[in-house]
């Protein structure tokens, strides 16, 4: 019913908003992974970095491709401190207790910022949104295209620091085995609070490539929560590569699902997938055997 | 069970239940909306506190229990209270569904969480698209105060109806904590392993506890259909609703019989304070609220319940 | 008459074969024992014994019926209770607790339930610490506690990993007539033991298992001698130098 | 409901206790009668705390017009107090608040903004026989459910698609009959859902081709492949009735992929005729149509309500006209009433003849608790700027269709 090259648009499009996906769902994988909790707030935390985002370009003209550094740098920060003096000694090594010290911290963020810039929807002034590259009959967005790299280069980035890194060695050590790491001399709650940094930045890093085509209000973080989550349960929970994996086929998918079902309709085929996904290989496509 | 163990429910719902000699309609409002959530959370405790399955997708049993009673009455014309016995048992069917599914196919801990919530989402966009749940225009229940309604003129009856609701399930709980069947829904909460070894059949345990649990959390979306005779996708399945009934039986108390009554109560009031203090500034009064919630499970990790239980137990070692 | 048989099973993780082709048989009233070096595939035996594995190939046979696909729980009902190498208590639970879930499989009230839980604890010394929480307890309560939570459900056949494993002599010592006076109840036990001194002194029988596969079965002290065993146990060519030892020696 | 009264007696009996030692300050007393209180009913925080708070601040501005102008002047010049509530964006926040509201004393109530917490609120409000003033939500439910207490000041579905479709056939119609095939792109809530259900049916009839009906979620997070949908079927007219966020992103999407209809036609959009997205999107706005509730650019006081606001650095939206029109509804109402008594201000609301509102619907009359005379008003963006191309009659720009490709 569509013709091909419509079909296959519509897959580089899901290919791009799978890579935002993906960058959004690291951070979310990475603290599931290793602290084996449920972060409630990583969408407001998301709402947060856009804000941000916004308030570098109208308050200091730096543009949201400049920001990237000096934001992730902020937001690994912001991360560290939450998890180490807030989440962490609040919630007593008890799952149930994380659950409700990230949704107060949500609910905090989500109505200080309401609070701090109204309800009213904004987006980043200038017409960067309408640049666009031209391949063949295709007209792909810019910033998108550009967002998919990085979101590429990051994954990239991340994968080497875990693999590699000292730290990298000692947040899987952690992820492995709390007490045994402890053991040989890694503090887990440093480690703990570095990991809840390293998501925080992938999320201020998602902030400046969705920002220039996307919008922001004090609620937007939650419309990626759930497609997080479903992304870094069909990865795998705690695998970068399968976040990176997840995030395309999910995006695919909805975009796929969008075009033949429409839009409401496709949303459905992401629950599903998580569904299925669950019931059939809860460890996800990338992740280990329980 | 011993007059003993009762004498603290009785007392609190008592209480409550003879709030209308005194109290004005907004106190009652508040009232009839926390106990509602106190009944769904008294669902979830069931489940999450005593079987220490953590489900997030609540909202798919309060929300199949109000729609139920809304589609059969509108659409069906059936009486009320035949709808709102209906509405308790699709709901228990629902759990009984997502339990199976999930249960089966051995998902606990996060993931369990994960896919009642996804469980909820599914059924809220279809709800949403569907035509005979009246899609995105909802459902309006036609006003029509009568006992053979289901409906109260005053606020009292609602009251009421929620209380013995409240009740009722308050017993079971009891009954069911001093039981066979609680004793090894906590020991599947406790080791699934060791349970099995003692010869627990941990599926059925928790299919009957997510039955039981969706057959109580769907009498809380009864009650709110009849209460706010109106129902949308987003109110009936919304996350929201997932997120206040855990909040309640986890703030009040995991595994205890009146720790979601008074968690509901305690973080509803909270609500109202924080509001009536802060409401000037917009979103200022959700932000202390939040922060409220935070230190609570900072200081009180172990609910109210817990906490008033050490402060008696302080008060009889002096 | 035989309580217990394990025909020919074998299990299979991935590449790793952890059972090969073992077969055992447990006489009703005996106090069997189950050794072998560590990574033996004991404990595996025990899971597939109790339903927690399912074998790649062979039968379990219980009281004469097969229960090889059987779920575990099902295998409680029979009679078979098992404890864990690593003990499992319900942390949150006092011990009283802990015990009762076990005696619930046979008494559906709340009241007899937990006098058959009090009768356990006595039985296995644990009487008055009923009311502690579990996760209070010291290595060797926690031992008792699993043995009591086992007992509580009236098994016919008592599958104990390890209980004396991390206990001190001493408290070993005040264990062994408990597992006998179990014996004496007319309670069969298979026991996986590292404790030489308690094997020796309470099996009427012992198997061994090596590599998977098992080596050897006999009297204890039979088997104990066996250079088979010995050499499963301290490697290749041990036998012999204990010999030539023991020879130089005499 | 005799109990409930009794209560609200008595909890009113001891406010005014309460209240004695100020008021007992014998010069205030004598001075000024007690103030009026209206409720105000707004989602305030969630997702439409964005509307609730334009119409808090039209309802805001209303109350301070009357009061400078002298209060209610059947009153003895009695001032006009607001009480402003938070629905929280969700009906059964709005029910609750609605009995806060009561207990306020509270003589009538308006706002609601959306149709499901309207729904909530004026039912609730009707168990006190307290009138309800509905400022914006839609659905035809709110006034056919037969509540007496319940008023809507602004047009409903119905009146809205039917102006909508006939504005939409004469603009074809002078345009040469450039359109024959259109695409409805609608949110899938309450909203969204009904009135392309409405459109599917009214426009066939009208000689429209439907190629497609394209539902999405609120929030939708990306819109290129609704983009992509319309640009394989290609119709002449794109009809969206989406809020803010997904139509700023459809608009922006439909230009960066160089879509061109012939026509944008909105209805009811929560952005073709706001003026941020004008503001901000000049290009992706220019030439967008919208069929929705607009202020009388012919009345002097909705230009200088317009002014002010715009000076406020605040933002002009439609909320901000109806709210400060059902404001002074009500007010009109109490002074006809001569009391702040509800059954009183019920009766007079029903036999309104209000002509000193800013919206152009005429004067005020309300059958089944519906104003006859409300109707949407047709906009387009032209230069930057959002001119009324229909009704005629006040229109200061003529619509520009088709729009060059």
């Amino acid at each position: 019913m569509y013709s091909p090259a419509i079909v296959a648009e519509a897959m580089v499009n899901g290919l791009m908003t799978g890579a935002a996906y993906a960058l959004v769902a690291l951070g979310l994988t990475l603290v599931y992974g290793v602290l084996h909790i449920v972060n409630f707030a990583h969408g407001a935390l998301l709402t947060c970095a856009m804000f941000a985002v916004l308030g570098m370009e109208q308050g200091l003209g730096i543009g949201p491709y400049a920001a990237i550094l000096p934001l992730g740098v902020l937001f690994f920060l912001l991360g560290y401190a939450l998890q180490r003096y807030v989440i962490g000694p609040s919630s007593h090594g008890e799952d149930r207790n994380t659950l409700l010290v990230t949704l107060g911290i949500s609910i905090v963020l989500e109505n200080a910022l309401l609070a701090a810039f109204r309800s009213d929807t904004r987006t980043l002034g200038g017409d960067m949104g309408f640049d666009v590259v031209e391949l063949g009959p295709m007209l792909l967005s810019r910033p998108r295209l550009v967002g998919c790299a990085v979101a590429l280069v990051v994954a990239a980035l991340l994968w080497l620091l875990l693999a590699r890194s000292d730290t990298g060695r000692a947040i899987r050590a952690v992820a492995k085995e709390r007490f045994g790491a402890q053991v040989v001399g890694i503090d887990p709650r440093h480690i703990f609070a570095v990991t809840f940094g390293i998501g925080c930045a992938c999320l201020a890093v998602a902030a400046c490539l969705l920002l220039p085509t996307f919008y922001v209000n004090p609620r937007v973080g939650n419309a990626f929560v759930l497609v997080a989550f479903t992304i870094v349960v069909l990865g795998g929970m705690g695998s970068v590569v399968g976040a990176l994996v997840g995030g395309l086929v999910i995006g695919v998918v909805e975009s796929l699902g969008g075009l033949l079902l429409g839009e409401s309709l496709g949303q459905l085929g992401i629950f599903l997938i998580f569904i299925l996904v669950l019931l059939l290989r809860p460890t996800g496509l990338f992740g280990a055997r329980a | 069970m011993k007059p003993r163990d009762l004498l603290p429910l009785l007392l609190l719902l008592g209480a409550l239940a003879l709030t209308p000699l005194f109290a004005s309609n907004l106190l009652l409002n508040f009232l009839v909306s926390a106990l509602i959530i106190a009944l769904g959370a008294q669902g979830w405790n069931l489940l999450g506190g005593y079987g220490g399955q953590l489900s997030f997708g609540h909202a798919a049993l309060f929300g199949t229990g109000a729609y139920a009673t809304a589609i059969l009455q509108v659409k069906f014309g059936l009486n009320a209270w035949l709808a709102f016995a209906c509405g308790i048992a699709l709901a228990a069917l629902a759990g009984w569904i997502i339990g199976y599914l999930s249960f089966r196919a051995r998902l606990r801990g996060s993931y369990f969480a994960l896919v009642t919530l996804a469980f909820a989402e599914v059924l809220r966009i279809l709800a949403n698209a569907a035509d005979f749940t009246g899609g995105a225009a909802g459902l309006l229940i036609k006003l029509q105060p009568g006992l053979a309604n289901f409906q109260f003129a005053s606020r009292a009856g609602y009251l009421w109806a929620v209380l013995a609701c409240i009740l009722v399930v308050g017993l079971m709980t009891l009954w069911i904590d001093r039981g066979r069947f609680g004793a090894q829904l906590v020991a599947v909460r406790e080791n699934e392993d060791a349970a099995r070894a003692l010869g627990v059949d941990v599926l059925a345990t928790k299919l009957r506890a997510i039955t039981l649990s969706g057959a109580i959390t769907g009498a809380a979306g009864c009650l709110y259909a009849q209460n706010f005779l109106y129902l949308d996708a987003s109110i009936a399945y919304g996350t929201w609703i997932s997120v206040e009934l855990l909040i309640a039986a986890i703030v009040g108390g995991l595994g205890t019989v009146l720790g979601p009554v008074i968690g509901a109560l305690a973080l509803h009031g909270l609500g109202e304070v924080t509001k009536g203090l802060l409401g000037w500034l917009t979103g200022i009064d959700l932000v202390l609220f939040g922060i409220i919630l935070i230190a609570a499970v900072a200081f009180v990790p172990s609910g109210l319940v817990g906490a008033l239980r050490r402060l008696r137990m302080r008060g009889a070692a002096r | 008459m035989s309580l217990l048989i394990l025909e020919a099973l074998s299990k299979r993780f991935g590449g790793l074969l952890a059972v090969d082709n073992a077969s055992l048989v447990v006489r009703e009233g005996s106090i069997t024992g189950l050794i072998g070096p560590n990574g033996a595939g004991k404990t595996t035996l025990f899971a597939l014994a109790s339903g927690f594995l399912e074998p790649s190939s062979g039968h379990v046979i219980f009281s004469g019926e097969d229960v090889t696909a059987e779920e575990p729980h099902l295998r409680a009902r029979r009679g078979i209770a098992r404890t864990f190498q690593i003990v499992q208590p319900f942390q949150g639970l006092t011990v009283r607790e802990n015990i009762a879930v076990g005696a619930y499989l046979r008494h559906a009230g709340r009241d007899a339930a937990l006098a058959m839980a009090e009768s356990v604890a006595r039985e296995v010394g644990l009487a008055p610490l009923l009311d502690t929480p579990a996760a209070a307890l010291t290595v060797a309560g926690r031992k008792r506690l699993e043995l009591a939570r086992a007992l509580a459900t009236q098994p016919r056949l008592l599958l104990l990993d390890e209980v004396l494993a991390g206990l001190n002599p001493s408290e070993v010592r005040d264990i062994l007539p408990v597992l006998r006076g179990i014996r004496a109840r007319g309670v069969t036990i298979l026991m996986i033991e590292h404790v030489m001194q308690a094997v020796m002194n309470l099996c009427d029988h012992v198997h061994v298992l090596a590599q998977g596969r098992m080596i050897a079965e006999g009297p204890p002290r039979a088997v104990c001698n066996d250079p088979v065993v010995i050499e499963a146990y301290l490697g290749h060519g041990a036998a012999a130098r204990i010999r030539a030892e023991g020879g130089a020696h005499a | 409901m005799t109990s409930p009264r009794l209560t609200l007696t008595r909890r009113a009996a001891l406010r005014a206790g309460a209240m004695l030692p100020v008021l007992a300050a014998p010069r205030l007393l004598r001075a000024q009668p007690a103030a009026v209180k209206i409720g105000i009913l707004q989602p305030l925080t969630g997702a439409l705390a964005q509307d609730g708070d334009l119409g808090r601040l039209g309802a805001t501005l209303a109350a301070e017009a009357i009061n400078a102008a002298g209060g209610l002047k059947e009153l003895g010049g009695a001032r006009v107090e607001l009480v402003v509530a938070d629905a929280r964006s969700n009906p059964e926040a709005a029910a609750q608040e609605v009995e806060k509201l009561q207990a306020e004393g509270v003589v009538a109530i308006v706002g609601g903004f959306a149709s499901p917490i309207c729904l909530a609120a004026s039912q609730a409000a009707a168990r006190y026989d307290l009138p309800y003033i509905v400022d914006v939500g839609v659905s035809d439910q709110i006034t056919t459910r037969g509540l007496r207490n319940t008023f809507r000041f602004a047009p409903g579905f119905g009146t809205v698609t039917n102006t909508a479709l006939a504005n939409l056939v004469r603009l074809n119609t002078a345009g040469g009959r450039a359109a024959k095939t259109v695409v409805l792109v609608h949110e899938d809530g309450l909203f969204g859902s009904g009135l392309a259900k409405l459109m599917q049916t009214e426009l066939p009839k009208l000689g429209f081709e439907v190629l497609e009906t394209i539902a999405h979620p609120t929030p939708a997070r990306d819109m290129s492949n609704v983009a992509l949908r319309i640009r394989a079927l290609n119709p002449d007219l794109v009809i969206p009735s989406s809020y803010y966020g997904e139509f700023v992103l459809l608009a922006r999407t439909l230009r960066q992929q160089r879509i061109r209809p012939k026509g944008i036609y909105a209805v009811l959009n929560g952005a073709a005729s706001n003026y941020r997205f004008v503001k901000e999107f000049p290009e992706a706005a220019e030439g967008v149509m919208d069929c929705n509730h607009w202020h009388d650019p012919r009345k002097e006081e909705a230009v200088a309500l317009k002014k002010k606001v715009e000076a406020d650095g605040r933002l002009w939206a439609y909320n901000v006209p109806l709210n400060y029109s059902c404001v002074k509804l009500v007010a009109d109402a109490i002074e006809n009433a001569g009391a702040a008594d509800r059954g009183k201000v019920t009766e007079a609301l029903a036999a309104s003849n209000f002509r000193g509102h800013i919206m152009p619907y005429g004067p005020t009359k309300f059958i089944n608790g519906q104003n006859q005379g409300a109707a949407p008003v047709n906009t387009q963006v032209q230069g930057g700027d959002i001119k009324v191309i229909f009704p005629e009659s006040f229109a200061d720009a003529k619509p520009i269709f088709p729009l060059q490709g």
